[in-house]
């Protein structure tokens, strides 16, 4: 572990001294919650219509994949009309968009990620490359199925998919939240511990709480 | 004026009214702004969607007290300065609560919400949001002062602070308007009015790239609907201001629309046009044009 | 570029002259002038850039043969400085001192060779790997497919194709 | 004569000062001051005397009512013998200090004892 | 009434009679010195009482039985008696003091000390220049045995330059008498002053040289390097008789003379004196040794004596009040200081820091000093006061500036000598307290008050030492010993009940004031309860100050008013110093309250036009062609206290390095006395036009620049307390600005700011002030987080800035209502924009404190830190329920205020009906406001937490960090340096201009203090030269020019 997230001791102004350990006093330990849908029905259709009207996207560009989801942005393919846009943080971004090939030490920042976006929340997996590994599949740093570590809703294959088969990933993951069926925020929730198993698994210095809130 | 209790159906109407004027209007800007760069652009109900979503998304966090509250004071500020100045001229329904103070109530409640809000962002520790308000507070300290300046003005020229006395002033036909008989005021409120808006050139406090969108970096569900509600509201209250200062107020809800828009477009048509100023940049614009200007106004008043 | 050649001939003992390119060449130096010569180039000679710093695992000489490649702005043209280091224990002088970027390139060989540079700064962080816990990956004693397949689990029905045949078995399927 | 006598005393003055001033050795210096007392002292009994009144003699010649404005006040020549007492008082006092000064340096240079200043 | 002849006789003939002691009998030789000159003591005392209480005329005796010319004549009067007193009591504590030395001595350095004392007596009584001839000589030749009586080997060369000068003014003395004598026929200097002296015949150069001979003897700068290496080298006992003894009694002879030379002379005693008491004050300045330091003052006071002396023509009967006051004031004080230093190891005046061991020895050091400077209510502040009035009536102001100036810079190093010796490391003291030699200090410093209560009953104005507040403020001096906790209830209880005594004797005006100095010091004086122990010497401070504010307040002529000023000023200084670092500020403070009470104490002297003193009211009445010049520099005098730009320097590291529970107190309440003055000097004076210039508006640019330029200092500060310091530089500016608008809601908005600014910056003080306690810091960067450790102090400052900044609903809002209101009705257009600009400025300085402290990331060490002690949230919580009221019912006390104001400002009045409050422009109702306020942040914050419910709580690492994670609290907490982007704008408006200027004035004059005192270097010709030189010089300039 870093050495900054080992306990120390410290002095307090008035010459007392305790201990302080970064990973129980810096961050919420609470294990993530399962959050069931809205009482009413009819309330959950219309927010399932409007987060299916209203996908904001984070913008991290994990991969390669990155670069070839700016286009959709542009007057050409202009996602904003399907109410898609990207918010610069997780904390205010429902969709993740792992976009190509994913190393271990990017995995540790896209989970972190992931954790901090709030429920519910998507994620897509962008190109082959999240769905086996893709042209990565011997490589000694990249995994080779995200679904091992966080709940994906739609995966695009392709290397690199075009922006027409991203906006038809994109319709489909509507749909899918729509239909009330995009609950991978509870899914990861209720098999946190698998999740973790397997992304510990991996990550050889997990550094940080089980969850990142 | 005097309080009476069918006041607050009234001012809920207010409210509602604005609400969704405003929900629509920024959409249909936004639109016009695609329509612009040959996009399609959101769809007019694209506001809707997003509050609803963001009202409706099930897990928060909170990062304190000040924290949860700061989205609160953010939109008490709106709501507040939306209820304390009269939007329609002559309409006893919608001049509110404007009885509870004048010209100068409604100029000094503007920084209520950006207090709460600073202090809500403060809590979360995030360094950005910090950075955010250092940038937001130094920018808004210059930006405000061309509009005081402009007030002052406006006050000396029509020897009133109530908000109600200068509209009357400026009955009878558009020469009347404050733009007409004081332009110099005018031109510096209008300066401050780019400066306030958190748009190009003025809204580097933003600066999605940079500081992930600046104070609200932390701001998220529910607290974000209340802030977004707020970034619905708030412009508009504030164009109600200038509107009633500057613009001959509006004596119905049609004018109101069609008034509002326009000054609203008069910030999005800097907007689009210039690139952004650092916030020191920004400061020295002020300094050496708006100002000036403003105090003109006031020498020449 | 041959004068250059010609000029430090005469200064240092230099292995073989390949010109890869009109505005590219790689020398082989001996270990214990590399650092002069580095110098000289930099100084003398106008190489002011160190591009890159890699290397290339020799496993079956048992070295590490170092590429130092300096650039000349002025005239357009790249010089690759090759020298061999002993692969067991691998270690090199650093040149942090000469071009402060070495040091990235340094931390970035240890970590992939286990090349250690003495009193380059923060050599001994994580640089891409963290927490990395086998041999360095880029020796090729290190067996990269056996340990990806032990590490990440693998979504059956991946299929293995040669593009060429693949692609001539689509187009025609005949085999004409 | 009081010309005389008072231009002596004035040229003995100065030639005291001139010598105090000039002079660094302590003894030179206490030697010169002597010389300017004296010239003091001259100059004290040469303008003593009143010219036109009598001596301090209170008899018949001279009333007791008017004596204030008809004799010569005894009291200034006073003044010189006390003066010259006490003339001799300081000189001896200084002689005394140079000896003192002298036993703490070894010297008498006036310009050696400096250590309080500013 | 014992002859005048016994005590001299008895002194010459025990002088004699000891040398018939043995040599080894020293014990018995001591008691009888010390008897004959208790003998002495008690006769001189005897006469001063006989002349006191009979009231008599002074005598004149004849020694021989005739009268003169044939005889000698003494006089003895009140005067000469007095300075008997003086003289013998030094002798003979002198003599205490020089115990050990004189029994080392033996019976010839006794005998010569009574012949020392002897012949100053003789000095003062004799009237006949043989006599004093031979006084002087005599005087001479002791004071050459004397100094030998040091241990420091360098008085030997000391004494030699002292006989050297002697020598030579013997030869002036003699020939001037001998021509004096020649030219009128008599040596009697009464007789010699009835005959106008003959020009023809060479009078004026006999009188010259006469007078010129013993003027030197006043030690006059620049002719006195002897006199200084006497007072460095010399045993300091000896230094004591020298300093106020001779002084005194050469100074009296100087007196006598001037009766000769009649009113020709006086200007030139007055060059003289006036030269020497700015010149030695200046020399003073660089000095690093205690001794010559005491000495250089010594000089200066002389020469301040023999201005007065000079001034005969003016102050008439009233010269020996005036001079006696200022003369024994030196002596008492010089005596005293000198026996003191005695105690102190080292010789650099930073080695008085010893005196800290004992607290009364600290307390006679303070005494001394302020006896010596001239502070209430000691005899030479009545004796500056009336000395300086009749100089402004009859124009001498040069005289005045730079009388003034002199006292400015003997208060400069005085007071800096003070600080060291609280400040600096502290040495053991030589010798303990019980002993003889502090024995006689005590005597001083009880001298010292007896003289202050003398003078305070013989002064045509009230007896400052009898007033109730000051008298309860020394209380607490003889109370020090108990705990303070019970001296703060007494300290508590006394405001409470002095406000209860006498609160229907105020005016609604001056009411606003009395609540904050009696009720509202109260109120902050709750937080020292917090402290344990004793705490000695803060509660005669801190109620010497409110005792200045009080009887500021109560003040209705210039002298009570400049007195109470100049106690609040001291007890204040000496508040401050308390602070741990706080020595170079609070000097800076005390110099620039001081400049300005002088400017005060000019101005208030030209206003009264010769009168004693003037009342406050008739300030209204001032002749047209003086008044702008007393408005101007009454003003000046006023806004050293509130810190107008140019003169705050002082004011951020005074406020910031006070104590946690001073800061509120001269913060919120001291700065109010400015405003107070400022008030009171507009009510009379009105606006005044200097050089076509109105000083009013000329104010009202100083408040604008000074809320502009304190609000914008303040934001770039890293030090919390520093920053509201700097606030309230800007704060006062904004109040000076509103009175300076000269209208009714401008003067409604500056009393609104005074309360307001009490409460709110009382508040902030104390809670961050609490908040440094707990976190051992006061740079905000290191904190962070406090939040959830201390939410009431969070609480305090978040309800303190919200109030500060204006923003509705709270108090703060009514004050910028009033303003808008206020500047509507003014034609001054152009600072307005100024104080626009700084009220957004504030909000970014607030936010900061807020910020920086309270929220962001909490630091490791601070994990553990509790809430501030209770009785330091109390007060901060009574003031939250004070701001809330005052927000609601703003009428409570503005409505009386109000209703006050329309009598000085019948335009403008608001009106106060129901709820709502209406001025001539707008509207404004604060219950409304809060109400609706109220209801809708309660309404959506109900709302957002029925939405939010299930919200978790997380921790102050889970924050979106790029992906990151951060690292530690400190590299994560935004604050250092927190508005960069401002001070790239803007930063080069707060470049250290005006510390800059200040410094560059304190450096100039330490350089050419440091510079001039090049001149003594330390040959006894040099001196020699000087002497001939100087009496070259004044004869030049005196008869010499004129004929």
């Amino acid at each position: 572990m870093k050495p900054e997230l080992q306990p120390r001791r410290v002095t307090g102004p008035d010459g007392q001294e305790f201990e302080v350990d970064p990973l129980r006093d810096y961050y919420c330990e609470a294990p993530p919650a399962v959050h069931p849908p809205a009482y009413l029905k009819i309330i959950e259709d219309l927010f399932n219509w409007a987060r299916a009207e209203s996908i904001w996207i984070l913008g991290f560009g994990t991969g390669c994949g990155a670069i070839e989801m700016r286009p959709l942005m542009t007057p050409r393919f202009d996602a904003y009309r399907y109410g898609i846009q990207w918010r610069p943080t997780p904390r205010q971004a429902n969709l993740f968009v792992i976009s190509g090939y994913l190393s271990v030490k990017t995995l540790k920042r896209v989970i972190r990620s992931y954790e901090q976006m709030q429920n519910p929340k998507y994620v897509v997996g962008l190109g082959s490359c999240t769905i086996n590994g893709g042209m990565y599949w011997d490589s000694y740093n990249t995994i080779k199925r995200l679904d091992d570590y966080l709940p994906v809703d739609v995966y695009i294959a392709g290397c690199m998919p075009r922006p027409e088969s991203l906006l038809h990933g994109f319709m489909e993951l509507k749909r899918i939240i729509r239909a009330g069926q995009a609950e991978g925020a509870n899914d990861y929730a209720r098999n946190f511990a698998w999740y973790k198993d397997n992304q510990k698994r991996v990550i050889h210095d997990w550094d940080m709480p089980d969850y990142n809130w | 004026m005097t309080f009476e209790w069918i006041q607050i159906p009234y001012a809920l109407l207010t409210i509602f009214i604005v609400l969704n004027y405003g929900l629509l209007m920024t959409a249909l800007i936004a639109k016009i702004a695609a329509r612009v760069g040959r996009r399609h652009g959101i769809p007019i109900w694209q506001n809707y969607a997003d509050l609803v979503k963001n009202y409706g998304l099930r897990s928060s966090i909170t990062h304190g007290v000040m924290f949860y509250m700061g989205p609160v004071f953010r939109l008490t500020g709106g709501v507040g300065l939306l209820l304390f100045v009269p939007t329609i001229y002559g309409s006893v329904m919608f001049s509110n609560l404007s009885f509870a103070g004048d010209l100068i109530l409604a100029l000094y409640f503007v920084f209520f919400g950006t207090l709460g809000m600073a202090l809500g962002a403060a809590e979360s520790g995030h360094p950005y949001s910090a950075i955010g308000i250092t940038r937001g507070l130094s920018q808004v300290t210059m930006a405000e002062l061309p509009l005081a300046l402009a007030v002052f003005a406006v006050a000396l020229h029509y020897q009133t602070l109530s908000i109600t006395e200068i509209v009357a002033a400026q009955q009878g036909g558009f020469l009347n308007w404050t733009l007409f008989t004081n332009p110099l005021a005018v031109a510096a409120a209008m300066l401050a009015f780019l400066g306030s808006m958190m748009r190009p050139p003025f809204d580097v406090v933003l600066a999605p790239q940079e500081i992930p969108i600046g104070p609200p970096t932390e701001y998220h569900s529910s607290y974000l609907a209340l802030m977004q509600t707020n970034r619905v509201l708030f412009p508009i209250a504030k164009i109600v201001v200038y509107m009633n200062l500057f613009f001959g107020g509006a004596t119905s809800w049609p004018e109101f629309f069609i008034k509002v828009f326009l000054i609203y477009m008069v910030s999005v048509l800097v907007g689009v046009v210039f690139p952004r100023f650092r916030v020191e940049q920004s400061i020295r614009w002020f300094m050496i044009w708006a100002v000036p200007i403003g105090i003109l106004a006031i020498v020449l008043a | 570029m041959h004068d250059l050649y010609d000029r430090l001939k005469t200064r240092f003992p230099l292995g073989d002259w390949i010109a890869r390119r009109p505005d590219l060449a790689f020398v082989d130096v001996p270990l214990a002038q590399l650092r002069s010569v580095l110098l000289h180039l930099r100084d003398q000679e106008g190489f002011t850039h160190l591009v890159l710093l890699t290397a290339v695992d020799w496993i079956e000489t048992g070295e590490f043969q170092l590429t130092y490649l300096l650039c000349n702005r002025r005239r357009a043209c790249d010089l690759g400085l090759r020298a061999r280091i002993a692969r067991d224990p691998a270690s090199m002088e650093s040149i942090h001192d000469l071009w402060p970027t070495a040091a990235t390139y340094q931390r970035e060989l240890r970590e992939m060779f286990g090349i250690d540079f003495p009193g380059s700064p923060r050599l001994h962080e994580d640089f891409i790997l963290e927490g990395w816990r086998e041999i360095p990956p880029y020796r090729r004693d290190f067996d990269t497919l056996a340990y990806a397949r032990e590490t990440y689990r693998e979504r059956p029905g991946r299929v293995t194709r040669d593009p060429a045949a693949y692609m001539q078995q689509q187009l025609d399927p005949g085999g004409h | 004569m009081v010309f005389i006598a008072m231009a002596a005393g004035f040229i003995l003055i100065l030639i005291g000062f001139y010598g105090a001033l000039t002079n660094r050795n302590l003894l030179r210096m206490i030697v010169s001051f002597t010389l300017a007392d004296t010239g003091v002292h001259i100059v004290l009994v040469a303008v003593g005397a009143l010219p036109g009144r009598t001596a301090p003699i209170l008899d018949a010649s001279v009333p007791v009512a008017e004596a204030v404005t008809r004799i010569v006040d005894p009291v200034p020549q006073a003044l010189v013998l006390t003066a010259i007492v006490i003339g001799l008082g300081v000189t001896t006092l200084m002689l005394a200090y140079a000896y003192r000064l002298f036993a703490q340096k070894g010297t008498l240079d006036i310009a050696k004892f400096t250590e309080l200043k500013w | 009434m014992v002859s005048a002849i016994y005590p001299l006789a008895a002194a010459l003939a025990s002088a004699f009679l000891l040398g018939l002691l043995h040599e080894r009998q020293r014990a018995p030789a001591y008691a009888i010195t010390l008897g004959v000159l208790g003998f002495m003591t008690l006769t001189a005392a005897s006469w001063v009482w006989g002349f006191a209480q009979t009231g008599q005329a002074g005598f004149e005796i004849y020694t021989a039985g005739v009268a003169p010319p044939f005889a000698i004549s003494l006089r003895l009067g009140l005067a000469e008696a007095s300075l008997m007193l003086l003289i013998n009591l030094t002798g003979l504590l002198s003599a205490i003091h020089l115990q050990a030395p004189l029994l080392a001595h033996g019976r010839r350095a006794m005998a010569v000390l009574l012949i020392a004392v002897m012949a100053l007596g003789g000095l003062v009584m004799t009237r006949d220049l043989f006599n004093l001839f031979v006084f002087i000589e005599l005087i001479v030749i002791a004071t050459g045995g004397l100094v030998l009586l040091s241990d420091d080997p360098r008085a030997v060369v000391a004494g030699f330059k002292y006989l050297i000068i002697s020598q030579l003014v013997t030869v002036f003395l003699l020939i001037g008498i001998i021509f004096a004598y020649h030219g009128t026929g008599t040596l009697n200097i009464d007789g010699m002053a009835m005959t106008t002296m003959g020009l023809a015949s060479g009078g004026a150069l006999a009188f010259f040289l006469m007078f010129i001979a013993v003027v030197i003897e006043t030690k006059p700068f620049p002719a006195n390097g002897w006199a200084l290496d006497i007072y460095e080298s010399a045993h300091p006992a000896f230094a004591a008789i020298f300093s106020a003894a001779s002084a005194a009694a050469a100074l009296f002879a100087v007196d006598k003379l001037l009766l000769i030379g009649g009113s020709d002379w006086l200007p030139i005693a007055t060059g003289i004196g006036i030269l020497s008491f700015v010149g030695a004050n200046l020399l003073a300045l660089p000095q690093t040794n205690d001794r010559r330091l005491l000495g250089y003052s010594s000089i200066a006071q002389t020469g301040l004596v023999l201005v007065v002396l000079g001034q005969r023509d003016l102050l008439g009967d009233h010269t020996l009040y005036v001079a006696g006051g200022l003369l024994l004031a030196n002596a008492v004080a010089k005596a005293g200081l000198f026996w003191l230093s005695d105690l102190i190891p080292k010789r650099e005046p930073a080695a008085w820091a010893a005196l800290r061991h004992h607290p009364l020895a600290l307390f006679a050091f303070a005494t001394l000093l302020a006896l010596l400077v001239g502070l209430p209510p000691f005899p030479s502040f009545y004796a500056k006061w009336d000395l300086v009035h009749p100089l402004a009536d009859a124009g001498r102001l040069w005289l005045l500036g730079l009388i003034l100036f002199g006292t400015l810079l003997e208060a400069g190093y005085l007071f800096r000598w003070f600080g060291y010796s609280l400040k600096r490391e502290a040495p053991a003291l030589t010798g303990s307290l019980v002993s003889p030699r502090f024995g006689v200090v005590l005597v001083a410093v009880a001298a010292a008050w007896l003289l202050a209560l003398l003078w305070g009953e013989l002064s045509v104005h009230d007896n400052l030492l009898l007033a109730v507040p000051l008298a309860f403020a020394l209380a607490f001096l003889a109370l020090d010993w108990l705990p303070a906790r019970v001296k703060n209830a007494l300290a508590i209880t006394g405001l409470v009940a002095y406000f209860a005594l006498t609160y229907t004797d105020y005016d609604p005006l001056r009411m606003i004031f009395a609540v904050i100095f009696l009720l509202g010091s109260a109120l902050t004086m709750l937080a020292g309860f917090d402290v344990q122990g004793r705490r000695p010497g803060f509660y005669p401070s801190v109620m010497l100050m409110l005792a200045g504010l009080i009887m500021l307040i109560r003040a209705t002529d210039s002298f009570a008013f400049f007195a109470a000023w100049e106690v609040l000023t001291i007890g204040s200084y000496f508040l401050i110093l308390r602070g741990k670092r706080s020595e170079p500020h609070a000097l800076s403070y005390l110099l620039f309250s001081f400049g300005g009470a002088l400017a005060m104490l000019a101005g208030f002297a030209l206003a009264a036009q010769g009168a004693p003193s003037i009342e406050l009211v008739a300030l209204a009445q001032v002749a047209e062609s003086v008044a702008p010049w007393v408005f101007l520099l009454l003003a000046i005098g006023f806004m050293t206290k509130t810190a107008a730009i140019g003169l705050h320097i002082w004011l951020p590291g005074a406020h910031a390095e006070a104590e946690l529970d001073v800061s509120p107190m001269v913060s919120g309440i001291l700065l109010k006395a400015g405003l107070y003055g400022l008030m009171v000097l507009l009510l009379a004076m009105g606006t005044q036009r200097l050089a076509g210039v109105d000083l009013v508006d000329l104010l009202l640019w100083i408040g604008a620049l000074t809320a502009f330029l304190g609000n914008l200092m303040a934001i770039f500060q890293e030090d919390a307390k520093r920053l509201l310091a700097y606030s309230s530089i800007g704060q006062m500016g904004y109040a000076i600005f509103g009175l300076a608008l000269m209208n009714h809601l401008g003067w409604l908005m500056a009393l609104m700011f005074v309360i307001n600014h009490y409460i709110y910056k009382s508040m902030l003080f104390l809670a961050v002030g609490g908040v440094a306690r707990r976190t051992g810091t006061r740079q905000m960067f290191l904190m962070g987080g406090l939040i959830t450790l201390m939410p009431l102090s969070f609480i305090a400052v978040m309800i303190g800035i919200i109030a500060m900044s204006g923003v509705p609903p709270l108090s703060g809002f009514g004050g910028r209502w009033i303003f808008y209101n206020a500047i509507l009705a003014t034609d001054a257009r152009l600072p307005i924009a100024l104080i626009f600009l700084s009220g957004p400025i504030a909000f970014l300085y607030l936010f900061r404190l807020i910020h920086t402290i309270f929220l962001g990331q909490l630091k490791d060490e601070h994990r553990q830190v509790k809430e501030a002690p209770f009785w330091i949230l109390l007060p901060q919580m009574i003031y939250v329920a004070i701001l809330i009221v005052a927000a609601l019912v703003p009428g409570l006390l503005l409505r009386h205020v109000d209703q006050y104001l329309t009598e000085f400002f019948p335009f403008g009045a608001l009106n106060w009906e129901g709820l709502r409050i209406t001025s001539d422009f707008g509207y404004w109702n604060p219950v409304a406001i809060m109400l609706t306020i109220g209801v809708i942040f309660m309404l959506l914050l109900s709302w957002l937490l029925f939405v939010n419910r299930r919200a978790q709580k997380v921790k102050q690492f889970n924050i979106v960090f790029s992906a990151e994670r951060p690292y530690r609290p400190e590299t994560t907490h935004f604050a250092w340096n927190f508005f960069a982007p401002y001070r790239k704008a803007m930063g080069f408006l707060v470049q250290p201009l005006v510390t800059r200027f200040w410094d560059l004035i304190t450096q100039t004059l330490h350089g050419i203090g440091e510079m001039t005192r090049r001149i003594y270097n330390g040959n006894a010709q040099t001196y020699a030269f000087h002497l001939i030189g100087f009496v070259v010089v004044v004869f030049l300039l005196g008869p010499g020019g004129t004929a």
